[in-house]
């Protein structure tokens, strides 16, 4: 099994959405985070213009078994492109071991 | 000058809470709308309330009020500016000055292009609205309201509108229409089969706080309408104003309750509005029994009015069309079913000028609406919707420090 | 007619101040609970506004000022609904209309009611927290104001109540006690060995804005209690009152900073109410120095009477039981102790009332409640007590765009 | 009797919109500032309102209104307390009671110290600023008060400040423009090289609504000045006012946007605020185009000033010094150059008593502030200040349940 | 040393702090998120009703070493169960080091 | 490549960006989580003192590729660090992939 963590567009959110229940990924969990980066934005108050690299972003967090890794991650490299600069990373990390609460069942069968 | 002084205290009273009113607008839109477009909300309000009065004290105070007409009864001759002469004069009038009566009449202006704020809130260009807001407040509400306050034909037909119901809230209402219509609803409000989705307001408690700023509001709306503080008509207009306000709520909880099986607090607060502006048209000369009555069918108006404008796929995020068209138009005719007035022919005249009122409405909203989306175009590209108008135009936020999604 | 006028004007303002205060409770009481049971509270002031007003004037109004007795001087004969033709007559009273007096007294009976709803919030039924609610303000509030304002026998005693320590505040207050107790506390409130444990606030600036909206509305009630514009007596009452309210924050505030080593601002809130509280039932007899001074101890009582309720187990998340109930007792005593009327057969006379008061809300109460757990239950259930009663009976956030714990 | 009781309604009703402007102060202050201070910054807005009302009461009113004069013209005999017989005597003044007098000059007072707890806001130590808070409003505000309003040199002088553009507003920027000298930048304001960083304000919505509240207290700031309910003056008065402020936040707005390209709220807000200033001085002398005028140039001043502020690396979180000083200064000087009193002599004799007053006030407030620096230091530990004040000195959040950044 | 990631039902959190404090694991770190997955919810909003699987949930992150591993695992799948739709998900990752910033110190012993 | 997670105090995060920055470490994603360990705080509420051991904290998710690991580490352990209780930890784990969304670049060319 594996973790995929992807940062992305906040913008980019719902279309990523579908396209990962398109390959049958109906099962994440995501939150808000502040990414640093390339990418800068501009910003006025009271006066005072400065741009700021700290960037509000989404971070998803898909477990998923092996002949899953790859149809995930091609699905988030096409939805949450736009090509300029700040779509985000997708980060692959091993996974030893998975349980369902509910059932108390492991293994990939527990990831769904 | 005893009677003038009470008379003017209590119309300046009532124009300081005709003014607040807008603080009540103001939350009530930013509350039922994302927090990502707050700040364009509120600068679109700050905007309508500032320019709003200048305005009308350049242009709209005398167009409303006509000296001479050009078209006898239709459209007055505009003299700008404020008359310091006419000022002087303590006789302008017994139950105020003519300072309190320009100021009054401004507050009240304002109002009807806040209406227009609310209904195309989140995804208006700013520059554009505030053509049109400024070309709605300067053309369109003045001269329907000489229809009838400026003693036009309207009043010559006999229409009777007590504070607005008409002038001010369906000309706002009509005016919404046909700017949302044009518009096109948010991203996301419905769905590839054209099915409404929620999109929920970000900070209910201000809406909540917005309405009940808004009744209060209305004592002075309707309050002041008597134009003199003569005991009987003041507080007989206080409490059915209060009493419609009431089961107006109470209306729309219930029926949102049959019909959704859910205590909905949004629905709530919009049946309290639309019974405000439903009683607004009648306030002197309804019973608190027909008060209620009144009240009561308001609130229903606008729950099924909200499902209907669903239907049609026009996005009302805050709905002003139920409360302030609907509820303005059931007002209206009401003065011809309840009260001392009720009567076919008159319900026949509040029919006709309603009717008028509507067409009048919606061809100067609509001149003015093609008018500034071929010269500024509408709406916003759709990457500044998703980002927020905050961000995209105002280059801030409006809750800098809160985690939000 | 001009003194009509003016007495007129000032008690309406008083009205709408008064009225506002329904903002100032809802602030208050949102601000000090958590954010997942916003929208239940605010849906209940709402009915409470609403509902009451429409109530009071169906039944309420009659009851609490009866001309004729069922049980002389202690029950009021029914006569539902308001008179117009009683209206009609403006020699009715020189200080206010017939209308002005049923509204200002309408936005008094959604008081106490009001009260209650505070100290229940974040776990009472709603549908039970409404029966409670209609009973209480159509049966236990309008019978003990007609004893002594609708001329009863305190009247007849000698007893003194301003503006209603004891009719408006006390009875909320042992309304809301009564109930709490068979409520019980909130999930959480108290640890395994019945230690109180801290749930903040979610919004104390609402809060804090709350309190100074009951401040301003506080004006109206003490200064429209004067029952005409009497230049002196309402100018008085209005110093008294805003230097109790002054003297009740600073008392709380220097209390909890010595006890507590903490400057903590909800105290310093819930200590002006306090001392609006306690300088109501005196507000009109009181000397600038003996209003500080019952401000002062006002504020005492509340930060005790919080660390008392702990003590005893009771749950009041926004305070309404130190404030509307404890001050409220005070206040009604003081008038015995400070001003005019201050002497000892006075004191007695105030504290035998308190007591009838206290006793005959108790036991009603305690009569509305377990009919009302009976047929309805009082309680939601513990899965919906932590997900919060806004997801649970209202299907929506307050708050939808905010990240919350 | 008829025309005492009207004016003095009136009297108490602006009364009560100035005390409002304290909850507009309060929103406007904690919506610029970060969350993390919210609770600080309300506690010092109650502290200022209850102390500063008791103070008056005990010491000030009499200090500004002195029946006799130590220094003639300049210091007054301290004669403590009110004085509940000449409060008897209704013949004190045709325009309201001793009683009304006192509480509305009682609002004004805490103004000026209100003023001052904006500017310092997130960096200054609680107990300080107290001190600070009260030897301002005892010593500073009541004596130059006394200058124009209690009749003396000013007065004499033939100086012009209708309703305290000096006495009030610039008072209070002094002594803000002093105490942040000494207190230094927030943490973060300034970068290494000196240039000015945004801190962005945590709730903005709040503000703009403080903004829309302060400008209703205006009705009664400016309205109740007239001292008297006389119908032209209040209703002209009401009318600049108002103007003035649409204006200044018409010229702020428009001028941010030439400058920065960016329509920014919070300049539109600080522009209202700068045009209601700016009015004050002479909001009974000015014709509506004036008082245009004058708003349009206080907007003006306000974006420059905020710019000139960060260029001298001084730290005001919400712009009161622009706002009330600044502007302050500029509508004081507008009395000489618009509006009846316009000519040569009139804008000498108000720019010598700008230029006196803002000597004293520096003196006083540099003597002030170092004198508390000195027994109890001026600023918290740089640990307590990136903690935020309201867990260090007030053990709590203000936004219990919320995410914050 | 392995990461335990749970995601569990925020009204749970109360119990399964209490339950992980009993096997001595006092050291944790959690935040919100939004989870997507089988559960759904149904919502009323202004007379549209509407169902959503975004959740708002808990997510645990905890650090420790091999022998606290199982019974940590037990100690939630325990406490955070209901049996119904939506109990959450435990999974296990590598840790290969740790560091207590105040100390310096590494391994097993900077966790707790 | 390896993630690196760390967990600080807020009011240390200004200087451990400046830290970061300074050796080259531009690319980071942060959120705020709240902590259980050994500090404690007290607070005061109406009356009711109380102590808690949930802290609001900074969690640094950093993604470096291995030359990097040891002086991210570095840089962290000196400006998160003020010796007293609450300081927080850093986690290293493992990385099998990464990918830039904006260039579909892999590997760790991706990751800055
Ligand atoms: N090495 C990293 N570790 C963790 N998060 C990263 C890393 N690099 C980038 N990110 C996240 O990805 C977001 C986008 O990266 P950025 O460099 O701005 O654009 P691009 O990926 O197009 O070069 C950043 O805001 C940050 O949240
Ligand atoms: N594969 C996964 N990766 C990350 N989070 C997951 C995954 N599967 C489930 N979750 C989280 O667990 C929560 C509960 O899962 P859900 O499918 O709703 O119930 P159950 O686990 O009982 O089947 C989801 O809301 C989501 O936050
Ligand atoms: N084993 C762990 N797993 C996850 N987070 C941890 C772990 N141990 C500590 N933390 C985080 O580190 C923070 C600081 O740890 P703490 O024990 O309070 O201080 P110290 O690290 O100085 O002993 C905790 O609040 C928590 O957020």
């Amino acid at each position: 099994m594996k973790k995929i963590e992807a940062i992305i567009r906040k913008s980019r959110f719902s279309d990523v959405k579908k396209a990962l229940h398109s390959v049958e990924v109906n099962f994440f969990s995501y939150w808000d985070v502040t990414g640093v980066g390339n990418e800068k934005v501009g910003h006025v108050y009271r006066g005072v213009t400065y741009s700021t690299a700290d960037i509000q972003r989404r971070f998803l967090s898909i477990v998923v078994s092996e002949p899953f890794v790859e149809k995930t991650i091609n699905a988030i490299l096409e939805s949450a492109y736009t090509g300029e600069v700040g779509d985000g990373k997708i980060f692959v990390l091993p996974v030893e071991e998975a349980y369902r609460i509910r059932t108390k069942e492991t293994g990939k069968t527990s990831l769904n | 000058m005893e009677l003038l002084t009470i008379n003017n205290v209590w119309m300046m009273i009532c124009t300081a809470l005709v003014f607040f009113m807008h603080l009540g607008f103001s939350f009530l839109e930013i509350g039922l709308t994302r927090q990502k477009n707050t700040i364009n909300i509120l600068f679109k309000n700050f905007f309508v309330i500032t320019a709003g009065l200048i305005i009308y004290c350049l242009i709209g105070f005398n167009l409303m009020y006509p000296g001479e007409w050009i078209i006898d009864g239709v459209l007055g001759k505009i003299v700008p500016g404020l008359d310091a002469a006419a000022a002087a004069d303590l006789s302008y009038n017994e139950g105020y000055t003519y300072w309190t009566d320009f100021l009054f009449q401004g507050m009240f202006a304002a109002t009807a292009a806040t209406i227009i704020s609310g209904a195309v809130a989140e995804r208006i260009k700013i520059n554009s609205f505030i053509l049109i807001a400024i070309l709605y407040v300067t053309i369109v509400y003045p001269i329907v309201g000489s229809w009838h306050w400026g003693t036009g034909f309207f009043y010559d037909l006999g229409f009777y509108d007590f504070a607005g119901s008409t002038l001010v809230h369906s000309v706002g209402g009509w005016g919404a229409l046909v700017v949302i219509y044009f518009l096109g609803a948010r991203k996301g409000k419905f769905d590839e089969n054209g099915n409404p989705l929620a999109i929920t307001g970000s900070n209910i408690p201000l809406s909540a706080a917005g309405v009940l700023i808004l009744w209060l509001g209305w004592f002075g709306f309707n309050g002041g309408s008597v134009l003199s503080a003569d005991p009987s008509l003041t507080s007989l207009t206080l409490v059915t104003t209060c009493l419609a306000a009431a089961a107006g709520g109470i209306g729309a909880a219930v029926l949102s309750r049959v019909l959704y099986n859910n205590l909905d607090l949004t629905m709530f607060m919009n049946g309290v509005l639309g019974g405000l502006v439903g009683i607004t048209a009648g306030a002197d000369q309804m019973l608190p029994t027909s008060a209620i009555f009144i009240g009561l069918i308001a609130g229903g108006i606008v729950v099924l009015s909200v499902a209907l404008l669903d239907k049609c796929k026009l996005d009302d995020p805050v709905g002003a069309i139920p409360v302030h068209l609907f509820c303005g138009i059931w007002g209206t005719l009401a003065v011809g079913i309840f009260g001392e007035m009720a009567g076919f022919d008159q319900f026949m005249i509040q029919l006709a000028c309603v009717g008028i009122t509507g067409v009048f409405c919606i061809i100067l909203g609509t001149i003015i609406t093609l008018f500034v989306r071929a010269v500024a175009g509408l709406r916003v590209d759709e990457k500044e919707e998703v980002q927020g108008l905050d961000i995209a135009e105002h280059g801030t936020r409006a809750y800098g420090d809160f985690r939000v999604n």
